[in-house]
């Protein structure tokens, strides 16, 4: 064992153990990290988003960067007010919505913030409307719309010796993806009551919801276990030593 | 002024976006490009709105003096020491570069306290687990049984119980498991993508056409 | 008893929209033409001073390097395309080869100005395979002027069938390039090392290069390698091109295609199906709103989750505990959010009457003002305007796990009898739904994030599932806009998908040996 | 008999983190060896990417943050490692800010040099920023990859990069310098120009907006590594072939590294996974018993 001399990593370890300390219960120095993670986060994307955002894509097209004396290259003012059409112009615009967002923050005109909302959700909206037809709609129908039984996989059966992956894609596979993909969209039927055969299907299609749930939270364990592998691996490896 | 012009702007942007897709020719491509690049600013300056808004707060609760105001304070100041840095003292635009003041504290601070904060997530599921997941019924019984499938089959675990239980190569716990993630999983996820993307395009319509008005608030 | 409408509907379901859907699919691009298996291809070689021809064809199975050995292949040449062919020569086994699996050969015995024929058979298992023949080739001998090429032992092959055109579906600007791959263009080839692309607005050129792309077919499908060109092409004006392929220092050029012109397109052809089956959508959508708002009564089926709601809350009068709501932990740009309000409304009027503490912590200061408008509204309706007060609703904070613990907090110290979560949640569900079980707490959610749905399942006795929440927030607002698009997206989405998934399904499940079925499924292919 | 079961039931859950605690520090120090099985949606994963032609551009989008580091970084590191060695440039984007700086991370943990730098005809190249090392080969800034930083919008920055990336991300992340003065940059123009994309993803936006996208409006193949929790929801586009290969969590990461052949932490993470996953079936199971042994009294009216 030989600790770390890094003083970075000796931080990092006290703010580890700061958090995990919540497990016994709430305590001013979880209280302290809580804290200054809401700040540093909050400055984190402050900072990347006015250099990764705001300034290549808002102030260097307008022009301001060189206003300000910050750069050299002509932005769209200097090039209007050359007299020659310089489409980033419309960067205006972005800018003056942008503002718009801000001015949330004074309640008394906060109403005008709704110009950039809108846009935001317009948008989204108009966005969504496309994609989420096209891709999760329309290919999953064209993946639904297969045979109930794959002759395809059948015949490359290795007889005999095949896994069960193997023998269940062949023969079951597919009925499984459309019967379940089918009841499950009649178990989201709503303008129907569920009775009769309808009310059959409905309860299988709840019955493959029950097992995709079942398999998602297998996989959610998985992944938070994995979270805390992470950070005990770096108390015990980068910090404390024990292990390399 | 204070609702029209949002509806006007949304429906116009919204729709440039729909038609676009079915008609490329100009100037529907350029405009939704030009819309895209302003839905980034001011996405971006939201986010900003965002930090600019926990430091109001704080503020507010350091001069109220209300309950836990040293803890504001922390937030204030660990607030402006990242900003400083970056902008000031991690060169400029480079300031993401390995080495720099930002990427220190990126490195020792942030990611550690974030890292953690969701680390902390094992520690409820493994407590859920113990005290909220019952076999109540036939339902949650089978989602007990394919997370169980799901949990052994995904580890090396499984191939030891497997042939604890003299099950042949191939036809493994964990084959079950993958028969259950790549069939009986796809068939319900997509059943819920289906659902919900509908509602989604249903509630997206609803908003270019100004039916739906709830995202402006009242007043 | 037979109802015309339904009749009708069902017609349109069952024939007339599989028939459009069916009719209106894109159509695809043009193949490369090739001949297998030898695939032969003939260039008067590059560099040769005395002029000669040199062959290029795809070795048969079984002819690799890991073979102990395989018959000769025989070379033919005629000077007329219908023969006779004689034998000129043969290339053996152990000839080394051009490139892992082709061979080639070089004709010198040929007089320049004549034109030539070639073919290569060999003889596997007992019957003889022939290959396409490749002609007519006019061996050019290359006179000292030019800037001389050497005669690799392995001879370059250019790529061929170039096709320029114009890129469909776009707005201008660009010209796509499509080309059959020069055969010593094999996988990770060390030697080779892709191909340069150079344009023009005259034949006769300068050319410029323009770009370059790796070896390599980029549609097996269609056995092509495709290059868009955008770099600043302008519309309307002229473009020819022609493409070098590069290996181990030698260059071998196409012919020349064009001229070419980059133009917009109107509509997006191959987007067919989706603008019909949106537009269905869509239009079921608005009709049913409609409707719903001229008062037609719209069923909606019974949804379990909220027959509980009436006795969840009745349950916390009976013990003189509070009611929690969570109306989710995002924004109201977030529709579960919206949705998770219009429930909480019907929550708050049900408090209301029974005069139960109801609390809403939330954790969006948005979220907060809607939240108190809703519930306010609420009390007012339910004539109990006097037990609304605003701090019912407030605000915890808008960080994740902060907001989590804030909750947690709550829970644990005040023991509600009921605690409803609906809207959208994240990581933090578990946290909630664990603490409020814990405490023996009846808890009702409802969420669209399927990765959160699990935990609620299992630890909340009543779970909305994904749009369950939609639908419960419109089965309880009776709000026409809500009826009607869930009856839209019923009729104008999930019928459409059930129909024609069926339909399809069956038709290519009988098909299915005659193998069609494959260009069946294409039909809902996305562009 | 039953007096047990009500303590099991009303067992303090500090004791169950302490158990958790254990079950996970205590595998660390063993040090077993273990055998891990590779699946389809890996495999489907690595056919994809090594038949890509040798100088092919892949685009990294590196969408996590240190919240999912343990899951993805390893993702990460094995996919520039494979790329690197086999001469497959990389354009590394984020549409998480803090994307990009993981992949810097990445980088630097995978670059094998010893020294800091070297001077190349007068300019200081530094290891594991200008140049990363990997065994044989090496890839260079600018020229075998590049970073573009992290860019806000979400999904309109992909829909932006499918008409034009300059657009999108106007300069470079390590040098600012606009991002046509960079080699590897030459006839990048829009999305379409690469051969694949790499999509490191712990969330929205993530792997469901870049097959929405790339994929279907602008048919670049992609393949994905998922943070366990969201990668059921993506089986689908799997199974429809709009992904071309899944890493879920640490086992897919585990996976990764068998494939391309350089085991790494995932690796040896996976024995703390494998006991965390017994224990949390164990609890599931005692809970349960104890639940139903003293229903009587406990047992609630459930669903």
């Amino acid at each position: 064992m030989h600790l770390s001399g890094e003083f970075g990593v000796w931080i990092a370890a006290f703010l580890t153990i700061g958090i995990t300390s919540f497990l016994y219960k709430d305590n001013p120095i979880y209280k302290f990290c809580e804290a200054l993670f809401v700040g540093i986060s909050a400055g984190y994307w402050f900072v990347s988003l006015y250099f990764q955002n705001l300034l290549p894509k808002l102030f260097d097209n307008l022009g301001i960067t060189k206003m300000l004396g910050l750069g050299e290259d002509n932005g769209a003012i200097q090039n209007v007010l050359a007299g020659q059409w310089d489409e980033r112009i419309w960067y205006v615009l972005a800018g003056i919505l942008g503002l718009m967002m801000i001015l949330r923050l004074f309640p008394n005109i906060g109403w005008i913030s709704r110009w950039p909302l809108a846009v935001v959700v317009g948008s989204t909206s108009g966005l969504y409307m496309i994609t989420y037809f096209q891709s999760n709609f329309l290919s999953q129908l064209q993946k639904t719309v297969i045979p109930l039984i794959d002759l395809g996989r059948v015949a490359a059966l290795p007889g005999g010796s095949g896994t069960l992956d193997e023998y269940f894609a062949a023969y079951l596979g597919n009925l499984v993806l459309v019967v379940g993909t089918l009841t499950g969209l009649v178990y989201f039927y709503f303008s129907k009551e569920h009775k009769g055969a309808f009310g059959n299907a409905a309860k299988v299609g709840i019955y493959f919801l029950m097992i995709t749930f079942g398999a998602s939270f297998g996989y959610t364990v998985m992944s938070r276990m994995s979270l805390l592998i992470g950070r005990l691996y770096f108390l015990f490896g980068d910090w404390l030593g024990f292990v390399r | 002024m204070k609702r029209e012009i949002p509806l006007i702007l949304t429906a116009v942007v919204g729709l440039t976006f729909v038609v676009q897709f079915f008609i490329p020719h100009y100037p529907l491509g350029f405009m939704a490009d030009m819309f895209s690049d302003w839905f980034s600013i001011v996405a971006a300056c939201a986010i900003w709105l965002g930090a600019l808004n926990l430091l109001k707060i704080s503020l507010n609760k350091v001069y109220k003096k209300e309950k836990d105001w040293f803890f504001a304070i922390v937030t204030i100041i660990s607030f402006l020491v990242i900003v400083i840095a970056g902008f000031f003292f991690s060169g400029g635009r480079r300031f993401q570069e390995p080495g720099t003041n930002f990427d220190w504290l990126y490195i020792n601070v942030y990611s550690p306290l974030s890292a953690t904060m969701f680390a902390m997530l094992a520690f409820y599921v493994a407590s859920a687990s113990y005290r909220a997941f019952r076999a109540r019924n036939a339902q949650a019984t089978i989602l007990l049984l394919a997370a169980f499938v799901v949990m052994v089959g995904r580890t090396p675990f499984s191939d030891w119980l497997s042939n604890l239980l003299f099950m042949p190569e191939g036809w493994q716990i964990s084959n079950l498991s993958n028969i259950i993630m790549n069939f009986f999983n796809v068939a319900g996820q997509r059943a819920i993508m289906i659902g919900i993307s509908l509602g989604l395009i249903s509630t997206a319509l609803r908003i270019i056409l100004g039916i739906e008005r709830t995202y402006l608030g009242g007043d | 008893m037979f109802m015309p409408k339904k009749i009708l509907l069902s017609a349109f379901f069952v024939i007339i929209l599989p028939l459009v859907v069916w009719l209106v699919h894109g159509l695809p691009g043009q193949q490369s033409i090739s001949y297998p298996p030898y695939d032969l291809t003939a260039i008067s070689t590059p560099g040769d001073t005395a002029g000669s021809i040199a062959l290029n064809w795809f070795s048969l199975d079984g002819d690799n390097q890991s073979a102990e050995s395989f018959p000769d292949y025989r070379i033919l040449r005629s000077g007329r395309a219908e023969g006779p062919f004689e034998e000129i020569g043969i290339v053996a086994f152990a000839t080394p080869r051009a490139t892992p699996n082709s061979r080639q050969y070089r004709d010198s015995a040929v007089e320049t100005g004549n034109s030539y024929f070639y073919k290569v058979s060999c003889l596997v298992d007992g019957s003889s395979v022939e290959s396409n023949a490749a002609g007519p080739i006019v061996p050019v001998a290359q006179t000292a002027g030019e800037k001389l090429a050497v005669i690799e032992d392995v001879i370059l092959f250019p790529p061929t069938q170039l096709r320029a055109f114009d890129s469909p579906n776009d707005d201008g600007h660009s010209i796509s390039i499509e080309w059959k791959i020069s055969p010593n263009d094999v996988f990770r080839g060390a030697k080779f090392s892709g191909y340069d692309i150079h344009r023009s607005n005259v034949p006769e050129g300068p050319y410029e290069l323009i770009g370059d792309v790796t070896g390599g077919v980029s549609d097996p499908g269609r056995g092509v390698k495709i290059f868009t060109d955008g770099n600043n092409v302008q519309d309307g004006k002229e473009y020819y091109y022609y493409v070098n392929a590069r290996w181990d220092g030698q260059i071998a050029g196409s012919g020349v295609v064009g001229p070419v012109v980059a133009g917009q397109q109107w509509f997006h052809t191959g987007r067919g199906v989706s603008l019909i089956l949106l537009g269905i959508l869509i239009f079921s959508i608005l009709f049913y709103i409609n409707q719903a708002k001229s008062g037609k009564e719209l069923f909606i089926r019974k949804i379990a989750g909220l027959e509980a709601v009436d006795e969840a809350v009745g349950r916390a009068t009976e013990m003189g505990k509070k009611v929690f709501y969570v109306p989710g932990t995002q924004d109201m740009d977030n529709v579960q959010t919206i949705a998770g309000l219009t429930i909480l409304a019907r929550v708050a009027k049900l408090t209301a009457e029974y005069e139960t503490r109801l609390e809403v912590p939330v954790s969006r200061s948005l979220v907060m003002v809607s939240a108190r408008e809703v519930v306010k509204e609420s009390y007012l309706n339910a004539g109990r305007p006097d037990y609304y007060n605003d701090d019912m609703v407030y605000y915890l904070t808008d960080d994740q796990f902060g907001y989590a613990a804030g909750v947690d907090g709550l829970v644990v110290r005040q023991k509600p009898a009921t605690i409803f979560y609906q809207g959208a949640f994240y990581a933090e569900s578990l946290i909630l739904a664990e603490t409020g079980n814990s405490i023996g707490a009846i808890q009702i959610a409802g969420t669209a994030m399927p990765a959160q749905l699990p935990f609620f399942v299992a630890a909340c006795d009543y779970t909305l599932i994904g749009e369950e929440l939609f639908a419960a927030s419109a089965y309880l607002s009776r709000e026409p806009k809500l009826l009607g698009s869930l009856k839209g997206q019923d009729i104008g989405g999930k019928l459409v998908f059930l129909s024609l998934a069926i339909i399809f399904i069956v038709m290519i499940t009988l098909l299915q040996k005659h193998g069609i079925s494959g260009e069946m499924i294409r039909v809902f292919e996305v562009h | 008999m039953r007096k047990i079961f009500e303590k099991l039931l009303a067992i303090d859950r500090r004791i169950i983190f302490l158990v958790i605690f254990l079950a996970v520090s205590v595998p660390i120090f063993l040090g077993i060896k273990i055998n891990i099985k590779i699946t389809d949606e890996v495999k489907a994963f690595y056919d994809a990417v090594s038949n890509l032609p040798s100088g092919a551009r892949i685009m990294v989008a590196c969408d996590f943050d240190p919240g999912s580091e343990p899951e993805l970084q390893p993702m990460t590191e094995s996919g520039f490692r494979y790329f690197i060695q086999n001469k497959l440039r990389f354009v590394i984007i984020g549409l998480w800010p803090q994307g990009p700086m993981q992949a810097n991370k990445a980088l630097a943990a995978v670059n094998e040099a010893k020294d800091e730098f070297t001077v190349e005809n007068g300019d200081t190249l530094y290891f594991g920023t200008d140049l990363i090392v990997v065994g044989s080969d090496t890839a260079r800034y600018g020229v075998d990859f590049i970073n573009l930083g992290f860019q806000a919008g979400n999904e309109l920055v992909i829909q932006r990069m499918g008409s034009s990336l300059k657009a999108a991300f106007a300069s470079d992340l390590r040098l600012g310098r606009p991002i046509e003065d960079f080699d590897i940059m030459r006839g990048l123009n829009k999305l379409s120009d690469f051969e694949f994309i790499y999509n490191l993803s712990a969330g929205y936006p993530g792997t469901v907006e870049w097959v929405q996208f790339a994929v279907d409006r602008f048919h670049v193949p992609c393949g994905a590594g998922n943070t366990a929790v969201q990668a059921p929801q993506v089986y689908p586009y799997l199974d429809s072939g709009q992904l071309s290969g899944l890493m879920g969590g640490m086992k897919g990461a585990a996976e990764l590294e068998k494939v391309v052949g350089h085991k790494a932490k995932a690796t040896m993470f996976m024995v703390s996974q494998t006991a965390a996953h017994i224990f949390v079936i164990l609890f599931i199971i005692i809970g349960n018993i104890a639940y139903f042994a003293t229903r009587g009294e406990t047992g609630r009216k459930g669903l």
